[in-house]
């Protein structure tokens, strides 16, 4: 089963796609996106090593959502320091230390820490134990890494990666 | 409701979003030119033009889904696509820019930190995965 | 099934295209199976030219419509006597150099021969095609194919002359599109016989802009035909190449000439109006330029390869001249001139190899090395390709420019012929008599020993020393066909009535009546319904 | 009569025999040789004796009538007379060659050249058509060629090979010249109508053109001045081949030929004074050489030369008498010369040397060698009883009767006089120097006579001396008659073959020249010294090889004036004949045409504004390579945006995606090169540059205005009704690509095809520094791979995949298709490359890439060919509609087959360039590592 | 699809104003891809444009009322990325594939 | 707009011609590609100008741009990208032969 549907969720998620850029659901398109479903994640499995596995779903939607929402309060916030006064901005260098190992959550983190309020992941160390971070107001480093490990580091610890 | 009124809210609608979307594109655009070193403009389009983006991909949508029979999701494509992609290439820009030790307006990281970050003095972590033949499932 | 004979006028572009499509998929088989399967293409493509030549020979005109789309819809494949002989000379040079090239300089890369599949391809898509955007695709793929070729083996000498013949013919075929984009921007059609009908109807507002177009397409073809000044990029690159490849671009300057003759005589011919023989003084006056330049190049050439790329200049130059006489008798000296000519010099190339490989470290220098063991037979062939090529008789080269002289005889341009065709050829003489002497006769006591060379690495060379004696002994029957290939280029009606099936369109007509519409129609369009 | 061609064809079909006979033995290559010209000889007799009945033998076969050209061989007495001079002589040198050449000489080529050019010289004499005679001609110049460098060894045989060629073979290219003029007043080259149009000939335009191309070949051929020191230095030839071509033969053949044109061409006012002075300078000026000579075969060219000019003189004069005259002097001196020749070879072969300073007293070691060459120089002399006597004294009686015509002329006899004095010195010097005059000194060997048979074909030649200035009428007489007559095309003149004509001023003229002759000699030393201060430095062949040299040094100053290896050079050229056609096309026309316009609107000017600052900004910084790399993307960028403005949606997402191909290999060949371009343009070369630049951009850009403000018409209105019913797609531009002009699609793919080819080839062995450092001199980052990168790029693959799929399929009726989808797979793999490196990503890549392109091309070509099956054109397409259950309607066209072949070539294409490109650090670095573990 | 009523004004007013804002956009990251100073500040603009592009893509697809250049966005998006991505990389690496 | 086309095609030629005529290998390039970009934008608006009627069929739509130069223009990017491929490998080659990236293989 593994070999002949290595990634159902992949499959699924390309489903969904062909469905959306025909922009049909007549049985023909469906049979077709599952055909190509099927065969592309058989042809393309072995570019994807790591399996990821989610423990806590749930959380994770939950992450999603807050995300989401973090965006767009970081719009607002980032719109507010453009168009206001730049003396506002008191940028600074955050050398935050990773608990997430995983590829794809140390991935996800990264990303996250850029889509939200103020911050950007400038770098990640070769070893993937330490993230710098620039934040837009970066005085209090140690609160902008409390928050962020409150906010995504530990639901995706707990959602790919806690035991 | 009268297809005229719902031509009208759909409008207002749509329109709405479009005013959004490109006032963010150009919010966006306009700290590229504002503000005052490379790491600070990094945040802006990774933000703000994305979102404005996003904001004209679902105007688009909506606009479609009235306008067409059957539902146009697949500017939700695009737009998934830039939220992946844009922290993504805010990060490699970031990271190539303290490489060539950008001048940053608050001061760069410790050198060491940042040679580090190079992958200088600690030996990286070699990729294992490179070396490892893949599995079928990986 | 259908009778192949039909498809006789496709068949020299599909035989080397599918001779090289198979052998890029054998890529890393043994150079014995390549070399069999390149033979036995251009065997098969021999074949076929002869064929379609046999065709043609009496004054039909074959019209190929691809796609069964009628022109100046589709693309058409057109065969008259011209493009027929072009194809077979071609096909004939082809088996000369490729008996020359699995001698062994074929193994000096391994793409060889697909190249050279795909050089046979594109010239004779270009000595065939009907239409003048395909004509520039297969331009391309002639210069692509020939850009490997030109460097095929490596080294500093070919990447140096490579470069510039690439980028020098990059901007060529930049100036192509700027023409054709311009004739099809005001004529709206890319067929040839097309375009010479709305030409001939152009009101006079639009006469500038094709003009224009028109004489820089020649700019194009005269870079191709190395017509002077745009011939620089000749004398590196051909000397650069290796042998085993520039003996097939022999027939490429021939390319530039021929498109020259096929598109200013059908398109901008007689019956062109204001733009009729447009080109004609230009050519006459830099063809004969051509001719000086070029002997300026064999006078100073300091090495045998280098010289014979200037030869070739010489010989692009003389048929450039006949064609810009313009009269029937001229365009049938030039063309009987070309054929030869394409012949003996790759010929001269061929045995500039074999010299050089000879002579070891002075390769093919002009100055005394050692002592050739071989000296008699090297040295006969050169002397008969020389006297061929210098025009010496009794070998082909001399016919032509009798020939030449003879059409110009009635014109003003007498003098300045005469007079820069014989002195040339003086020059030319003594040029090559200072190189053969220098080559076979003297010899440096300390240069060491020379090797013997391959005898059958010299029988495409002595074949082409017998088939330049033919020339002259059929020369009749062979300017018959020429003259008779000149009076069908001269008389573009023909042509246009066949590729056009009689449809006798002014220019500015619309096209858009039902009954145009049907006429592109494939016959089984829709088949399945 | 049909045996004419056969005497011609017989030596060139001999020429084959000595080499091979040559195997068995060397004699034999001598008799085979002989056997050869005896059999021309045999053949000759029986045409000869009707020609000796006054009859003209013509042998006529078509050839190449469009040219005029026909094999055409005539048989007349001045032909004849020639002939049996050639063969004749030519037998007895053969005779001679036999015990001349030496054992380490290659006497089987020798001989086969020498057929060669006896070939040459019998069809030279007896063509019909005057095409075929330059033909023959001309193989005479070269057979020489080979037989003066018959020695290939030695510099001078080299040099005097080359010169004569030149000179004869540029005299040649005159005469061609000279004969298609000739032609095109006669109407025909037939020698018979040429002849037949007589005096008519001298009231075209054309005559004194042609008249003085065809002298040039004439006079070069027969060494008259200045065109003589030819002669001189071909004597580096062995000596039978001096005696042959220099005496009988080779330089007869422009006298021949002033003969055989005589009634055509001579008895105007230009013939005259072009021919009469050349022969009598060159009279004199051999005349004088040779007496200075001190070798002995120069003694002998310049008195050829000399001989050479008196004939030429005597048909300059142009009465009958004159030529009579002339072509008696041709037989006598074709005897006495070619014995001389062969004496003096004697003489070098026995004595080893040539120097008259050193030759003396030879009398006493080869007395019988003395004896003939004595009898021969006062031939030559013009001794009464002696056959140079006879035509010498009908010279000085011509000359006398030429000055009873003008007072002026009275220079004519004194002239000849003192060339007869001349004359008389040097056969004095010949044989006084020579064979007495003291002892030798000095030589290198005993001399002594040499064998029986090397003095047979001199004593044949001295007896006929003697013979013929005993009794001329008897011997040369009657072939002087049919000669003459066939020289004049008609009756012959009065003339008396007398040796006793009384006591007339031509005998005063005779005695006076060997009264003369000998007291020149006799104060000789004084007059050798006086002309080694005067004259001693001019060396006509210094002046040959100046004149080469000049030609060499100017023909490379030009040349490299001209072909500068300069791509810049190049490139200005083409782009400046480009423009000059432009302008020339434009010239007088109106620009703007008439057409309505479009708006601009605000985005349309941004994003011009875009484009320029692209386009700008790649020139500006186009040092800063990378920047000027990320400037040129916003211009590609900018495109696309236009396509897609000017409703064009296919072309702007094919022009994105090879965009982004394209900036990907830029930056993977950046890599390897210069980050930076140096500053080596000189402010001169920067305007030149940007004139032409901005003349270029003016010149495109007027001619976009030009055919946009024009209205227009185009067959695509066809393809916009077609579409649908005939291809089956609403795409148009995907049914133009795919069926109506597919051939160009498979065409392109095939270019693609070709350049992944030979760019594979290229990279073979390529070996590049890798740069270690950036280039702010900063290590690498040693994050190969960054791992963000990694993670989200791999959901790229699916992802593009079924876009890609989404594209292909889609592509006949909306924007998309095989070219796109291909390109985009492309992308998504390269980025595959690009995040995780290329051992990672070939690991995990199924299968190589490389097969792809063969096997698209063969798809696209066999699509094209299964159409040939339904008995169609290459390429014809067919589509309909499936109509399956659940899945509906399927719309099937066969120029899927054909786009999914575009589409595999394209992606084989894209990751073999750019992965073949990739991989070249990786191997260097392999290599490098490699190296540093040897060194350890 | 005939039956579908025209745009409306309001609509019409948003992309105008829309074209105009995103216009200014373009103009101001092509602003700062001549004025850089650095090159990773050459990479963000030069995506930023890309991202402004597909915006203004958008617009013209509700404005023409056609999706046909949906794919042109999606293909931008793309290639942006890759762009960024490759000129990113050419700066820390040198060497982009390896 | 045509007046933007033109001054468009035309700057992109002398942007294209000024770098053709620098002397080493990659300015050439871009010049080269340059020069392509001005020759398809011209190619493709011989077909005229129009906006908003691509030349894909609609029942209720007469207007269409001319399709023929867009496929021709595409011909024209790919065999242009084969070209640019084949040069840049080229100027690596004889920057690898040669020792140096000018275009004429040796240092001014
Ligand atoms: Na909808
Ligand atoms: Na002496």
């Amino acid at each position: 089963m593994k070999t002949l549907f290595p990634h159902p969720i992949l499959s699924l998620m390309l489903l969904g796609l062909w469905l959306l850029l025909v922009n049909s659901i007549s049985p023909g398109q469906i049979l077709l996106g599952t055909l190509l479903a099927w065969l592309i994640p058989l042809y393309t499995a072995r570019f994807w090593t790591a399996q990821i596995h989610i423990r806590r779903p749930l959380l994770l939607l939950k992450l999603t959502g807050t995300v989401l929402v973090d965006i767009l309060i970081a719009n607002i916030a980032v719109a507010r320091l453009i168009v206001g006064p730049r003396a506002r901005i008191q940028p600074g260098f955050i050398r935050m230390p990773l608990r997430v190992k995983g590829n794809v959550s140390v991935s996800l983190l990264a990303n996250i820490i850029t889509l939200t309020p103020g911050t950007l992941s400038a770098s990640l160390s070769p070893d993937r134990s330490e993230l710098i971070i620039h934040a837009l107001q970066g005085e209090d480093s140690a609160a902008i890494i409390t928050e962020i490990r409150e906010r995504y580091e530990q639901p995706l610890l707990d959602a790919l990666e806690q035991t | 409701m009268t297809t005229e009124l719902t031509t009208l809210l759909v409008e207002i609608f749509v329109a709405l979003l479009i005013l959004i979307g490109a006032g963010f594109t150009l919010l966006g655009s306009f700290g590229l030119v504002r503000l005052r070193d490379l790491y600070e403009r990094l945040h802006t389009p990774t933000k703000a033009t994305t979102l404005g983006v996003g904001s004209l991909l679902i105007a688009s949508a909506v606009f479609f889904t009235w306008r067409e029979p059957g539902v146009s999701l697949h500017e939700v494509l695009v737009a998934v696509f830039l939220f992946i992609t844009a922290p993504v290439s805010a990060h490699l820009i970031a990271k190539a820019a303290l490489h060539q030790r950008s001048p940053s307006r608050s001061g760069l990281p410790p050198e060491s930190l940042l040679e580090k970050h190079d992958g200088h003095g600690a030996k990286p972590r070699p990729n294992a995965e490179a070396k490892q033949k893949p599995s079928q499932t990986g | 099934m259908t009778d192949l004979g039909n498809h006789v006028v496709i068949a020299p572009i599909l035989v080397p295209l599918l001779t090289g499509t198979l052998l890029v998929l054998l890529r890393g088989s043994a150079t014995p199976l390549r070399r069999t399967i390149s033979m036995l293409g251009i065997q098969l493509l021999l074949a076929a030219s002869l064929w379609l030549l046999l065709q043609v020979a009496d004054g039909d005109l074959l019209v190929y419509q691809l796609g069964s789309w009628a022109a100046p819809y589709g693309i058409v494949l057109v065969a008259d006597r011209l493009s027929a002989a072009m194809v077979m000379v071609t096909s004939v040079l082809a088996l000369f150099a490729m008996m020359h090239a699995i001698q062994g300089s074929d193994r000096r890369g391994r793409q060889y021969h697909v190249l050279f599949q795909f050089l046979l391809m594109g010239l004779n898509g270009a000595f065939l095609t009907g239409d003048l955007f395909n004509l520039f695709v297969f331009f391309e793929i002639l210069l692509i194919a020939s850009y490997g070729m030109l460097l095929h083996g490596g080294g500093a000498a070919r990447s140096k002359a490579g470069l510039h013949y690439v980028v020098v013919n990059l901007v060529g075929s930049s100036l192509f599109l700027f023409a054709v984009g311009t004739l099809y921007g005001v004529l709206g059609t890319l067929n040839m016989a097309d375009l010479a009908l709305r030409v001939a109807a152009l009101p006079p507002e639009e006469v500038g802009l094709v003009r224009a177009a028109a004489l820089l397409l020649f700019v194009v073809f005269a870079l191709k035909a190395a017509l002077v000044p745009l011939h620089l990029w000749l004398p590196g690159a051909y000397s650069a190449a290796g042998p085993a490849s520039v003996a097939l671009f022999a027939i490429m300057t021939k390319v530039g000439g021929y498109s020259i003759l096929r598109v200013y005589s059908l398109i901008f011919g007689a019956e062109a109006g204001p733009l009729a023989n447009l080109v004609e003084p230009w050519l006459l006056v830099l063809g004969l330029l051509t001719i000086v330049v070029g002997t300026i190049g064999v006078l100073a050439s300091r090495n045998l390869a280098l010289l014979v790329a200037h030869l070739v200049v010489i010989s692009s130059g003389s048929i450039l001249t006949a064609f810009g006489l313009g009269s029937q008798a001229a365009l049938s000296a030039g063309l009987y001139y070309s054929f030869q000519s394409a012949l003996v010099t790759a010929a001269l190339f061929m045995l500039t190899e074999n010299v050089a490989r000879t002579r070891g470290a002075f390769a093919d220098q002009l100055r005394a090395g050692p002592m050739l063991p071989a000296a008699n037979l090297l040295g006969g062939l050169f002397l008969v390709l020389a006297l061929a090529v210098a025009g010496v008789p009794p070998l082909s080269g001399f016919i032509g420019k009798v020939l030449i002289i003879q059409a110009s005889l009635d014109t003003p341009a007498i003098a300045w012929i005469m007079a820069i065709v014989l002195s040339t050829s003086l020059l030319t003489l003594m040029a090559l008599a200072r190189a053969g002497s220098t080559l076979f006769f003297k010899t440096d006591t300390n240069a060491g020993a020379a090797t013997l060379p391959n005898a059958a690495n010299l029988v495409p060379v002595a074949a082409v020393a017998v088939i330049s004696l033919l020339y002259v002994v059929f020369a009749s029957p062979i300017y018959s066909y020429t003259e008779a290939a000149a009076a069908q280029l001269l008389s573009p009606a023909d042509y246009i009535e066949a590729v056009l099936d009689g449809e006798t369109l002014a220019g500015g007509e619309t096209r858009l009546d039902s009954e145009t519409t049907s006429d592109g129609m494939p016959p089984d369009s829709g088949g399945h319904d | 009569m049909t045996n004419l061609p056969l005497i011609v064809l017989i030596p060139f079909i001999g020429a084959m025999l000595p080499p091979w006979a040559v195997m068995t033995g060397r004699p034999w290559s001598a008799w085979v040789t002989g056997g050869v010209a005896l059999a021309a000889l045999a053949l000759t007799i029986v045409p000869g004796l009707s020609v000796m009945q006054g009859e003209t033998l013509i042998w006529q076969q078509d050839w190449f009538p469009a040219l005029g050209l026909s094999l055409a061989f005539r048989l007349d007495g001045l032909a004849l007379l020639f002939v049996l001079m050639i063969l004749i002589i030519g037998l007895l040198v053969i005779l001679y060659a036999r015990w001349y050449l030496a054992e380490q000489d290659p006497m089987g080529r020798f001989y086969a050249y020498l057929l060669l050019f006896m070939g040459s010289m019998l069809g030279l004499v007896m063509s019909e058509n005057l095409i075929q005679l330059l033909m023959f001609w001309e193989l005479t110049s070269i057979s020489s060629f080979l037989l003066i460098s018959y020695w290939r060894q030695r510099a001078d045989a080299r040099q005097g090979a080359r010169i004569a060629l030149a000179i004869t073979g540029g005299g040649g290219l005159a005469l061609l010249g000279g004969i298609l003029l000739l032609g095109e007043i006669v109407g025909s080259y037939d020698l018979s109508a040429v002849l037949a149009a007589g005096k008519s000939i001298h009231a075209d335009p054309l005559y004194v053109p042609a008249l003085v191309l065809i002298l040039l070949g004439v006079f070069t051929k027969s060494a008259q001045f200045p065109f003589h020191f030819w002669l001189p230095h071909a004597m580096a030839a062995p000596t039978p081949v001096s005696a042959y071509l220099h005496s009988a033969t080779m330089v007869k053949a422009g006298v021949f030929l002033l003969a055989r044109l005589f009634p055509a061409l001579s008895g105007s006012e230009a013939w005259t004074w072009i021919v009469a002075p050349v022969g009598m300078l060159t009279l004199l000026i051999g005349a004088y050489n040779a007496f200075f000579k001190h070798d002995l075969k120069g003694l002998l060219a310049y008195s050829t030369i000399s001989h050479l000019g008196l004939i030429t003189l005597l048909f300059g004069i142009g009465t009958p008498l004159a030529a009579v005259a002339g072509v008696f002097h041709i037989m006598n001196h074709a005897t006495f010369k070619a014995s001389l020749f062969m004496a003096a070879g004697i003489i070098d072969h026995e004595a080893g040397t040539r120097d008259m300073r050193r030759l003396a007293g030879l009398w006493k070691f080869m007395p019988q060698t003395g004896l003939l060459a004595m009898i021969a120089a006062a031939a030559m002399a013009g001794v009464p009883l002696l056959n140079g006597f006879l035509s010498k004294e009908m010279f000085f009686e011509k000359t006398v009767y030429m000055a009873s015509f003008a007072e002026s002329f009275w220079l004519l006899p004194v002239l000849a006089t003192i060339a007869g004095a001349l004359a008389v010195a040097y056969s004095l010097r010949f044989i006084h120097d020579v064979f007495f005059n003291g002892t030798p000194t000095d030589l290198p060997r005993t001399p002594h006579d040499p064998s029986r048979w090397m003095l047979v074909p001199v004593e044949v030649l001295v007896v006929i001396c003697i013979a013929v200035g005993i009794l001329p009428s008897l011997t040369f007489g009657p072939l002087l008659g049919v000669a003459v007559g066939a020289v004049l095309q008609g009756p012959a003149p009065d003339y008396s073959l007398k040796v006793w004509h009384g006591f007339t001023p031509a005998l005063g003229m005779s005695m006076l020249a060997l009264a003369g002759g000998a007291l020149i000699y006799a104060i000789r030393q004084p007059l050798f010294r006086w002309h080694e201060t005067l004259f001693g430095r001019i060396d006509a062949r210094a002046l040959f090889e100046g004149f080469e040299r000049a030609l060499l040094w100017s023909s490379r100053a030009l040349d490299q004036l001209i072909h500068r290896r300069s791509l810049q050079f190049m490139l200005v050229v083409l782009i400046s004949a480009a423009l000059v056609m432009l302008a020339r096309g434009f010239w007088g026309m109106p620009i703007t045409g008439s057409a309505t316009l479009l708006p601009i609107d605000p985005v349309s000017t941004s994003a011009a504004i875009c484009l320029a600052a692209g386009a700008i900004g790649t020139v500006v910084w186009h040092r800063q390579r990378w920047t000027a790399l990320v400037m040129l993307s916003v211009v590609g960028l900018i495109i696309a945006l236009a396509f897609v403005k000017l409703s064009a949606p296919d072309l702007a997402l094919t022009q994105l995606s090879v965009e982004m191909v394209t900036i990907v290999l830029l930056l993977l060949a950046l890599h390897f090169l210069p980050k930076q371009t140096p500053r080596e343009s000189s402010l001169p070369r920067k305007l030149r540059d940007l004139l032409l630049a901005l003349l270029g951009g003016g010149a495109t850009g007027l001619l976009t205005w030009a055919v946009l403000t024009r209205p227009y018409d185009s067959i695509s209105g066809w393809m916009l009704e077609n579409s649908v019913p005939g291809g089956g797609g609403t795409n148009v531009v995907n049914v133009i690509l795919v069926d109506f002009r597919g051939f160009d699609t498979l065409g392109e793919i095939t270019v693609l095809a070709i350049a992944a080819i030979g760019i594979y080839m290229m990279l073979r062995d390529l070996r590049l520094d890798v740069p270690l450092t950036d280039d702010q001199g900063r290590p690498w980052s040693s994050d190969v791979n960054p791992l963000i990168l990694a993670t989200f790029s791999r959901l790229l693959l699916p992802l593009a995949l079924m876009v890609a799929v989404f594209i292909f399929l889609r592509g006949h009726n909306l924007p998309g298709g095989g070219f796109i989808a291909g390109l985009i797979i492309s992308v998504a793999l390269v980025m595959q490359y690009l995040a995780n490196g290329i051992a990672w990503t070939k690991l995990r890549l199924s299968g190589e890439l490389h097969p792809l392109i063969g096997l698209g091309l063969l798809l696209a070509t066999a699509t094209g060919l299964g159409s040939w099956y339904f008995g169609y054109p290459f390429l014809t397409s067919t589509h309909g509609h499936l109509h399956l259950p659940v899945i509906g309607d399927l719309e099937l066209a066969s120029v899927m087959l054909f786009d999914l072949g575009v589409m595999m070539v394209v992606i084989g294409i894209t990751l073999v360039i750019l992965i073949r490109l990739g991989r070249i650090g990786l191997v260097q670095r392999r290599v490098a590592i490699d190296d540093s573990d040897l060194n350890r | 699809m005939n039956e579908l009523p025209e745009t409306g004004l309001i609509l019409n007013l948003a992309l105008a104003v829309g074209f105009l804002l995103v216009t200014v956009a373009v103009l101001l990251s092509l602003w700062r891809l001549i004025i850089g100073p650095d090159q990773p500040d050459r990479i963000l603009a030069l995506d930023t444009l890309y991202v402004n592009t597909v915006a203004l893509l958008v617009l013209l697809d509700i404005k023409l009322a056609s999706s046909l250049y949906f794919e042109a966005a999606l293909l931008i998006a793309l290639f942006g990325f890759v762009g960024t991505v490759a000129l990113a990389k050419f700066l820390t690496r040198g060497d982009i594939i390896e | 707009m045509e007046a933007l086309i033109a001054l468009s095609v035309g700057l992109l030629t002398a942007c294209g011609i000024y770098l053709l005529l620098r002397g080493r290998t990659f300015p050439v390039v871009l010049g080269i590609t340059l020069l392509s970009y001005a020759v398809n934008l011209f190619l493709f608006v011989m077909g005229r100008l129009s906006i908003g009627v691509p030349a894909i069929l609609e029942p209720n739509r007469a207007d269409y741009a001319d399709p023929l130069p867009q496929a021709l223009v595409l011909t024209a990017i790919v065999i242009g990208f084969g070209m640019t491929a084949f040069v840049v490998v080229l100027a690596l080659r004889a920057r690898a032969d040669l020792g140096n990236d000018h275009v004429d293989g040796r240092e001014p």
